[in-house]
C-alpha cells in the first residue's frame, strides 16, 4: 500500500497521524490513480486522434465513424470502479466516523467552542464531569460562559487557542459556535466538522504520532478568517498530566474560567443588530435530535 | 410552417399591426427596449461579457494580495481607493473586509452575471430560435423584461460596491449566520448595505432568469419548424432545455431562501439565526429558534443545479463546433441527449455534497454520494462520445475549433477532480481547500469560459455578417490557454497541502503553505506564478476585445454559412431580418448530416429534402450511428 | 412528441366548444359551493381534539389536499389536460417532495452519539 | 414570419404559447412556495416548548378572506366561461367581481388584520422567573395536564416604564387557569381590563407581534406578505383586462381575450389554492 501514496505525496500532501488517516488517504490515491489513468488514456487517444486525422491527413471524413462499443466498456469500468470505492471504501469509512465514537470513558471529550476568530476548548477537569455553559455567564474572562454556581464545573479547564491531546488515545470533539460558522480542521489527523451556531457536531480521531498540528478555520467567518488559527499539541501521556496539572493550577485561581489568551485575531466583526433586552437564551446547543429542553425555552 | 395558414383566419388584425409596427420602430425600440430575441441575445451577450471582464479585474485585484499580501499595489493602488471608498485599499493596500467583497462579488458576478447571461440568456436567445426555425421566442415582451430585469438586478449588485462599508463580503454562498450580522450596526445603512443589496439584486436576477427560462421552454417545445422532430434538434438545443427546466425548478427556492434572509436583516426575523448567539461578547436580541442549515439546504438546492447551468450551454456549443469541424456527425446523439437529461434530473438530488462538514449521518451521506457518483456517469458518457466523434473525421483547426478542443481535456480535468470530492471521507481532508478552488474553476473557466469564447467566434458571422479575425483569434487563443493551466493546475498542489479558500494572506501566516515545499515552491510561493499568470491573462484577452469590436465593423465579409454547417440557423441571412426566415424552413433530416457518402458537397443541410436515392442508400446509416450504451 | 402534423384546426370547432362550455358552468359553481363547505368544515374539525396536535395538523392537511385538488382538477382543467403539462407538474411535484424529504433525512440523520 | 401559437394550439402539443409558459410559471411558483413551506416545517417542529403560539389570529376574519378567494376562484372561471360563449356583459360582471374580491381581500389583511397584530404585545419571561408569573401563566395546571407550558405574557400594552411593563392581558393570561382557555376560540376574546405588572428584569424579551416576534410571526408576514403580493398582481392584471381595452380585443378576437382571461385565470386559482393552505397553517393549527 505504501507505494500508492506516492502520488499523495507528488502532489503535496503533509503526512498523517493520525489511526484512521491513512483510510482517507488511500481512497484519495486510488481516485488520483483512476483519475490519471483516465486523463492520460484519454489523452493519448484524443492526440493521436488529433494528429491522424487532422485535415490536412484525412481530407474526407468518414460519415459513420467508430462502430465498435469499446466506449460501452471503459463507461462500465468506470462505474465498476467508482462502486468498490463507494461499497468498499468510503460508506464504511463514514459510517465509522458518525457512528461509532469510541466509549466515552476509553476516549478524551473535549467540547469545541468556536467564536470569531479562535477556538476555545473546554474540558471536563479531573471529576470528568463539564459543568453547565449558559450564555448569560459569558463575560470577556468567561468566554464560554461557564456557571460559577455548578459544582461539576469547579475544575474545569478552559483555554483558548491551544489544545493538548494525549498520544494514542481517542479524542472526541464535539463543535459547537458562539457565533457564525467555523470548520474545525486538523490536516494532519485528517479531520474536518464545521461548528455551527446551535448545533453539536461530534468528530473523532486518534493520534498515532507526538508532535504540533495546525488547527485552521475551515468555514469563512468574517474579515479575520485568515488568521484563525489553533494548534495542537499531541503529547507524550506524561507531558499531557503535565500540561493538565499547570492548566488545572490556572484554572483553580479563577473559578472554572481560565485564561483567555486571544490569538491575537483581528478585531471582531460588526455590532448586534439591536443591543435591547437580552436574548432568548439556551444553555447548550443542543444536537438536532435530542429531546427537548427540560425547562421551557423562551429564546428558542 | 403550415399552421401559419389557418392562423391567419385569426391573425389578421394583428399582422396588419405588426406590419407596420416593424417600419416605424425607432432607434430606442429597436436597439434598446427590443423585442428581437437577436437584439435581446446581443444586449445579453454584451452585457455577460462586460461583467466577465469586471469578475476578472476583481480576481485580478485579489491575486496581488494572494501574491504580495500587506504590500501595496503598484500604481493602481493609489487610485482604486477613490473609486471603492477609503476603507478598501488605505495607502493601496487592500483591507480584509475588502478582500471579502472582491471574493464575495467574484463568484457572484461570474456565475450570475457573466456566464448565465451568456452561456444561457444571450446563446440561448440568439441561437436557439433560429436553430430550430422560429420566428422569434414566444413571448418577445416578457424576453425584454427578462433582460430588463438582468440589468436592474446587475445595476443593483455594481452599486453595492459604492455604498458605505462595500459589497456583500461572505461569500457567493452568503452563509448565515455570517451574511445576517455582516453589514449591519454602526456606520451601515439598514438597505444600502452591501448584503441587503446583494439580496435585492439577487431578486431581480432571478426574476430575470426565470422570466427567461419559461421563454425557452415555451419557444423550444412550440415553435420548433416542421419536420424538427425531438431527435433532429440539434444538441445545443437540447442542452439549452434542460439547462432553462433546471433554472425554472431550480431557482424559486433559492428566491424564497433569500427572501427570509431579506426577512432576517431587514425586519429582525430570525428564519435563519439560532439562539443564544452571542457575536463580538454580546448577545444579539432576535427571537432565535432559527437553522443555519436550512440555508445551506435551500442555498445548494439552487447551488448544485447552478453548476450545471454553467456547463451545460457549453456542452451544446462544443458539441455544435465539434461536429462542423470534424465534418462528421457527433457520435451517440441518442446516448448524448439522454446523458443531458439524466444530469437535469440527477441534479436536484445531489446537493448536500456541498454540506459533507455539517455533521451528516451514515445514511443520508450514503445516497448524496452515491447520487454524486451517479452524476459523473452521464459526463463521462458525454466527454467520451465527444472524443469518440473525432475519430475517422477530417478535422480543421480554425478558432472556433481550438477553443473547443481544448475545452474537452480542461473540462476533463475539472469533472475527474470532482471524484474525489464526491467521498466524504476524502472530502474531509480537501473541503473548503483552494484544491476545490481548482476543481471548479477548471470547469468553468478554461471549460466554460473556452466554450463562450468558441461559441463567439463561431456565432460572430450570424450575428454581423463578418468573421472575427483568425489570427488575432490564435493570438488570444495560445496565450489563455497556457495561463489557465499555470494558473489553477498549482492550486492542486496547494489543496493538496492544505491551504484554504478565502485566505486573506494568501497562506503567508500558516504553517502548512510554508513549511512543505512541492514541486521546488512552498504552497505560498505557488502563489506568485499564480498570479503573474493571471495577469498575463489578463493582458491576452486585449486582442479579443480589440477583434470583437473591430471586426464588427471591419471583419471579412462571410456568406450566409461561412462553416458550411447543417443546422437552420446557417439557412438564414446573416444578420437575420426581423422575423428571422423568409420563408418558413422545413427539416428533413437529422442535424448533424456531414459527409453523407455519395453527395458532392461533404454536407447536407436540415432543410435539404431527402432523395428517394438516398433514401435506400443511407437507411443503415441513419439511425444504428447512434451508437447508444 | 411527435412531427406536427399538417392539420389546421377548424373556426367551426370553436363554436362547438363554447357550447360544451356551458354544460361545465353548473360543475362550477357546485365545486365553489363544496369548496365553501370543506373551508367550514376545515375550520369546525380544528376545535375537535384528536388527540394529539400532529393527528390535527394530518387531517386538516388532508381536507387542505382534497380542496386543492378540486381547484386543481375543475377550475384549473387539470382532469383533462394535455401531456405535456401532466409531464411538467410531475416534475416540479417530485423535485418539490424531494426537496422536503431530502432535507428532512438530513435533519434527523445526525451521528448517533454516546 | 409571425409567432404562431398565439391563439390555436400547436398540433402535436394540443396547447397554445401561452398554456404551457403559465405552467411552467406556475411550477416555479410551486417550488417557491414548497421552499417556503419547508422553511416553516422545519421551523416549528424545532421550535422550543412554548414557542409556537396558537390562536392568535382571528379566525372568523380568516375564514371570510377564505370564502371570499374561493368566490373569486367562481367568478374567474364563470368570466372564462362567459367569454368562451361569447357573452362579452356577463364577463364584464365576473370580472368585476373577481377584483373587487381581491381588492376585498387585500383590504381586510392590510387595513385590519395586520394593524391589529402590530398593535399586540407580548413579553417572554425568562426562565427563573416563570414562577413569580405563575397567576398569569398556569404552567402548574398545565404541567399536569401534559400541556406544553405559557412562557408568554400577551395583551395590549398600556404603559411602560424604565423598570416595569403595564399590559392589559389577553383572556388567556387573565384567566390562566380556565380549562376554555387551553384551547383556540373561534371568535377571539377581547383583551380584559385586567392589569399586569411584569417587570423588565423578568423579560426575556419582549415585542409587539411582528415579524420579529417569534420564527412564527416571522413566517406569518412573510408568506401571507408573498401571498399578498401574488393577489395584487393577478388584481392588477384583471383590471387590465376588465377595462375598455379588452373590448376591442373582444371584437377584434374574442378567442384571444378568452385565452388571456384562461392564463390569468389560471395564476388566480394557484393562489387560491396556496391560501388554501395558508390558511389552516396559520390561522388553525
Ligand atoms: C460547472 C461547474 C461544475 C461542475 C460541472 C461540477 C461537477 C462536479 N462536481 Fe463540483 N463544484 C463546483 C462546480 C462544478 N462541479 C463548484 C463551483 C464548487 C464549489 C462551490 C463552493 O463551495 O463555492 C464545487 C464543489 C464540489 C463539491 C463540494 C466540495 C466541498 O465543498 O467540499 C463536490 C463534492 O462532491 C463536487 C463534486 C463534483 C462532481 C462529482 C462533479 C461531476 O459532475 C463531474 C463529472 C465529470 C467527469 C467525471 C469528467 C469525465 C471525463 C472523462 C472521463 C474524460 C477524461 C479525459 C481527459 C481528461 C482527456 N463539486
Ligand atoms: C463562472 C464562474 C467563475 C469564473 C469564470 C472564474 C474565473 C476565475 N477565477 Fe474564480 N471563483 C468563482 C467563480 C469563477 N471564477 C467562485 C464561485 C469563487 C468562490 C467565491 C467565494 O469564495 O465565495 C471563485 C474564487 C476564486 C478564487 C479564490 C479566492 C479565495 O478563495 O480567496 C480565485 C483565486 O485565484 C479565483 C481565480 C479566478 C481566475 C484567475 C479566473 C480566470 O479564469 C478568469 C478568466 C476570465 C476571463 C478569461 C474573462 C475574459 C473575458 C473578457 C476579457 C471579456 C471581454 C469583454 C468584451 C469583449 C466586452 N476565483
Ligand atoms: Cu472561523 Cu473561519
Ligand atoms: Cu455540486
Amino acid at each position: 500500500m505504501n507505494s500508492l501514496a506516492l502520488i499523495n505525496e507528488f502532489l503535496g500532501q503533509p503526512p498523517n497521524a493520525s489511526s484512521h488517516g491513512y483510510q482517507i488517504d488511500h481512497i484519495l490515491e486510488f481516485c488520483h490513480w483512476f483519475m490519471a489513468a483516465l486523463f492520460f488514456g484519454w489523452s493519448a487517444f484524443f492526440i493521436f486522434v488529433l494528429i491522424r486525422f487532422r485535415k490536412r491527413r484525412q481530407p474526407t471524413a468518414d460519415h459513420a465513424g467508430v462502430r465498435s462499443g469499446i466506449s460501452t466498456h471503459l463507461e462500465f469500468s468506470v462505474v465498476l470502479i467508482e462502486a468498490v470505492l463507494l461499497l468498499g471504501f468510503a460508506i464504511p469509512l463514514w459510517a465509522k466516523r458518525v457512528n461509532q465514537f469510541p466509549p466515552g470513558k476509553e476516549a478524551l471529550v473535549v467540547h469545541v467552542v468556536a467564536q470569531q476568530f479562535s477556538f476555545n476548548y473546554h474540558l471536563p477537569g479531573p471529576d470528568g464531569q463539564f459543568g453547565r455553559r449558559d450564555v448569560s455567564f459569558v463575560t470577556n474572562a468567561n468566554p464560554l460562559g461557564l456557571d460559577p454556581n455548578d459544582p461539576a464545573g469547579k475544575d474545569d479547564i478552559v483555554t483558548t487557542g491551544e489544545l493538548h491531546v494525549p498520544v494514542n488515545r481517542p479524542v472526541i470533539c464535539e463543535l459547537s459556535s458562539k457565533d457564525v460558522i467555523h470548520d474545525f480542521f486538523l490536516p494532519s489527523m485528517r479531520i474536518a466538522g464545521d461548528a455551527i451556531p446551535g448545533l453539536l457536531i461530534p468528530i473523532w480521531f486518534t493520534p498515532i504520532k507526538t508532535g504540533t498540528d495546525e488547527v485552521i478555520c475551515g468555514q469563512l467567518c468574517g474579515l479575520g478568517h485568515y488568521g484563525m488559527k489553533g494548534t495542537l499539541v499531541v503529547d507524550t501521556p506524561q507531558d499531557y498530566q503535565a500540561w493538565l496539572k499547570e492548566r488545572a493550577e490556572l484554572a483553580g485561581g479563577t473559578q472554572g474560567a481560565a485564561s483567555s489568551q486571544s490569538p491575537g485575531a483581528p478585531k471582531t466583526e460588526n455590532a448586534p443588530t439591536q443591543p435591547q433586552p437580552s436574548p432568548g437564551a439556551p444553555q447548550q446547543p443542543k444536537n438536532k435530535p435530542a429531546a427537548p429542553a427540560p425547562s421551557p425555552n423562551p429564546g428558542g | 410552417m403550415d399552421a401559419s395558414t389557418s392562423v391567419e383566419t385569426h391573425h389578421e388584425p394583428h399582422e396588419h399591426d405588426a406590419a407596420h409596427e416593424h417600419h416605424e420602430l425607432g432607434w430606442w425600440r429597436k436597439y434598446i427596449f427590443s423585442t428581437d430575441h437577436k437584439v435581446i441575445g446581443i444586449q445579453y451577450g454584451i452585457t455577460g461579457l462586460l461583467f466577465l471582464l469586471i469578475g476578472f479585474s476583481l480576481m485580478m485585484l485579489m491575486r496581488w494580495q494572494l501574491a504580495y499580501p500587506g504590500q501595496a499595489l503598484p500604481v493602481i493602488g493609489k487610485w482604486l481607493p477613490h473609486i471603492f471608498g477609503p476603507g478598501s485599499m488605505p495607502d493601496g493596500k487592500m483591507t480584509p473586509d475588502f478582500y471579502n467583497s472582491l471574493g464575495a462579488m467574484h463568484g457572484t458576478i461570474m456565475i450570475f452575471l457573466g456566464v448565465v447571461p451568456l452561456a444561457f440568456a444571450a446563446f440561448g436567445n440568439f441561437v436557439v430560435p433560429l436553430q430550430i426555425g422560429a420566428p422569434d421566442m414566444t413571448f418577445p415582451k416578457v424576453n425584454m423584461a427578462s433582460y430588463w430585469a438582468l440589468f436592474v438586478g446587475a445595476s443593483i449588485m455594481v452599486t453595492s460596491f459604492f455604498v458605505p462599508g462595500g459589497a456583500a463580503k461572505s461569500g457567493w454562498t452568503s452563509y448565515v449566520p455570517l451574511a445576517a450580522i455582516s453589514d449591519t450596526g454602526q456606520g451601515y445603512n439598514p438597505i444600502f448595505n452591501g448584503q441587503t443589496l446583494w439580496l435585492i439584486g439577487f431578486i431581480f436576477l432571478i426574476t430575470s432568469s426565470l422570466l427567461g427560462a419559461i421563454n425557452f421552454i415555451t419557444t423550444i417545445i412550440q415553435l420548433r419548424a416542421k419536420g424538427l422532430t425531438w431527435m433532429r434538434l440539434p444538441f445545443f438545443v437540447w442542452s439549452q432545455f434542460v439547462t432553462a427546466f433546471l433554472l425554472v425548478l431550480a431557482f424559486p427556492p433559492l428566491e424564497a431562501a433569500i427572501i427570509m434572509q431579506l426577512m432576517d436583516r431587514v425586519a429582525h426575523t430570525s428564519f435563519f439565526m439560532p439562539s443564544g448567539l452571542i457575536v463580538n461578547g454580546t448577545p444579539l436580541s432576535i427571537s432565535g429558534g432559527g437553522s443555519p442549515l436550512l440555508w445551506q439546504h435551500l442555498f445548494w438546492f439552487l447551488g448544485h443545479p447552478e453548476v450545471y447551468v454553467l456547463i451545460l450551454p457549453a456542452f451544446g456549443i462544443v458539441a455544435e463546433i465539434l461536429a462542423n469541424n470534424s465534418r462528421k456527425p457527433l457520435w451517440g446523439y441518442k446516448s448524448l441527449v439522454f446523458s443531458v437529461l439524466v444530469i437535469g434530473f440527477l441534479s436536484f438530488i445531489v446537493w448536500a455534497h456541498h454540506m459533507w462538514m455539517t455533521g451528516m449521518g451514515s445514511a443520508v451521506s450514503a445516497f448524496f454520494q452515491t447520487t454524486t457518483l451517479l452524476i459523473s456517469i452521464p459526463s463521462v458518457i458525454i466527454l467520451s462520445a465527444f472524443f469518440i466523434s473525432l475519430w475517422g473525421g477530417s478535422i480543421r483547426f480554425n478558432v472556433p475549433m481550438l477553443f473547443t478542443i481544448a475545452f474537452l481535456p480542461m473540462f476533463g480535468i475539472g469533472g475527474l477532480t470532482g471524484i474525489p470530492l464526491a467521498f466524504n471521507s476524502a472530502d474531509l481532508y480537501l473541503h473548503d481547500t483552494y484544491y476545490i478552488i481548482a476543481h471548479f474553476h477548471y470547469i468553468v473557466a478554461p471549460g466554460t469560459i473556452f466554450g463562450l469564447f468558441a461559441g463567439i467566434y463561431y456565432w460572430f458571422p450570424k450575428a454581423t455578417g463578418r468573421k472575427m479575425n483568425d489570427f488575432w483569434g490564435k493570438v488570444h487563443f495560445w496565450p489563455t490557454l497556457i495561463c489557465m493551466n499555470v494558473i489553477f493546475l498549482p492550486m492542486f498542489l496547494q489543496g493538496m497541502v492544505g491551504m484554504h479558500r478565502r485566505w486573506y494572506d494568501g497562506g503567508q501566516g500558516w504553517n502548512v503553505a510554508n513549511e512543505h515545499t512541492i514541486w521546488g515552491l512552498t504552497g505560498f510561493q505557488w502563489n506568485h506564478p499564480i498570479s503573474w499568470a493571471a495577469w498575463i491573462m489578463g493582458l491576452a484577452q486585449i486582442p479579443f476585445i480589440i477583434n470583437f469590436f473591430w471586426s464588427i465593423k471591419h471583419g471579412e465579409k462571410v456568406n450566409d454559412n461561412p462553416w458550411e454547417a447543417t443546422t437552420l440557423e446557417w439557412t438564414a441571412p446573416s444578420p437575420p431580418p426581423h422575423g428571422n426566415f423568409l420563408t418558413p424552413p422545413v427539416a428533413y433530416r437529422g442535424p448533424y448530416e456531414y459527409s453523407l457518402p455519395g453527395r458532392e458537397r461533404d454536407y447536407t443541410m436540415q432543410n435539404e429534402p431527402v432523395e428517394p436515392a438516398e433514401r435506400s442508400r443511407r437507411k443503415p446509416a441513419a439511425e444504428p450511428v447512434l451508437v447508444s450504451h | 412528441m411527435n412531427n406536427p402534423p399538417d392539420i389546421s384546426q377548424d373556426p367551426k370547432e370553436y363554436e362547438e366548444y363554447a357550447h360544451g362550455v356551458q354544460k361545465h358552468v353548473r360543475a362550477y359553481l357546485m365545486v365553489g359551493a363544496l369548496l365553501l363547505t370543506f373551508t367550514a368544515i376545515t375550520v369546525a374539525l380544528s376545535y375537535v381534539d384528536f388527540g394529539t396536535r400532529k393527528a390535527n395538523i394530518g387531517i386538516a392537511m388532508l381536507v387542505a389536499t382534497l380542496k386543492a385538488g378540486a381547484v386543481a382538477l375543475v377550475f384549473m382543467h387539470l382532469a383533462a389536460e394535455k401531456r405535456l403539462i401532466y409531464r411538467i407538474l410531475i416534475f416540479t411535484g417530485f423535485f418539490v417532495l424531494g426537496l422536503f424529504w431530502l432535507i428532512l433525512l438530513a435533519w434527523y440523520d445526525y451521528p448517533i452519539f454516546k | 414570419m409571425e409567432i404562431p401559437y398565439t391563439i390555436s394550439t400547436r398540433p402535436d402539443t394540443g396547447l397554445w404559447n401561452a398554456k404551457v409558459g403559465i405552467w411552467l410559471f406556475l411550477a416555479s411558483e410551486v417550488m417557491l412556495f414548497g421552499g417556503l413551506f419547508s422553511a416553516y416545517i422545519f421551523l416549528r417542529i424545532d421550535a422550543a416548548p412554548g414557542m409556537w403560539p396558537h390562536g392568535l389570529l382571528n379566525v372568523p376574519v380568516g375564514t371570510m378572506n377564505t370564502a371570499i378567494l374561493i368566490l373569486s376562484s367562481v367568478t374567474v372561471v364563470l368570466a372564462w366561461a362567459s367569454l368562451k360563449m361569447r357573452r362579452y356583459r356577463a364577463y364584464w360582471w365576473y370580472m368585476l367581481a373577481t377584483i373587487l374580491c381581491g381588492v376585498i381581500f387585500l383590504t381586510v389583511k392590510l387595513a385590519y388584520e395586520w394593524p391589529q397584530k402590530f398593535e399586540h404585545f407580548g413579553a417572554y419571561i425568562k426562565p427563573e422567573a416563570l414562577g413569580k408569573y405563575e397567576k398569569y401563566l398556569g404552567n402548574e395546571r398545565r404541567t399536569e395536564k401534559g400541556l406544553e407550558p405559557r412562557i408568554e405574557i400577551t395583551g395590549h400594552l398600556h404603559s411602560q416604564n424604565a423598570k416595569e411593563y403595564e399590559v392589559a392581558l389577553d383572556p388567556v393570561n387573565a384567566e390562566p387557569d380556565n380549562p376554555a382557555m387551553d384551547r383556540p376560540h373561534f371568535f377571539p376574546l377581547p383583551v380584559t381590563d385586567k392589569i399586569a405588572t411584569i417587570e423588565k428584569e423578568d423579560v426575556e424579551r419582549a415585542t409587539m407581534f411582528l415579524p420579529t416576534h417569534s420564527a412564527y410571526f416571522a413566517s406569518y408576514f412573510t408568506i401571507t406578505g408573498l401571498h399578498g403580493m401574488h393577489v395584487l398582481g393577478g388584481v392588477l392584471v384583471f383590471i387590465y383586462m376588465w377595462l375598455p381595452v379588452s373590448k376591442r380585443l373582444y371584437q377584434r378576437n374574442p378567442e384571444h381575450l378568452a385565452n388571456r382571461v384562461e392564463v390569468s385565470g389560471l395564476f388566480w386559482h394557484f393562489v387560491d389554492l396556496i391560501w388554501i393552505f395558508v390558511f389552516p397553517l396559520f390561522y388553525l393549527l
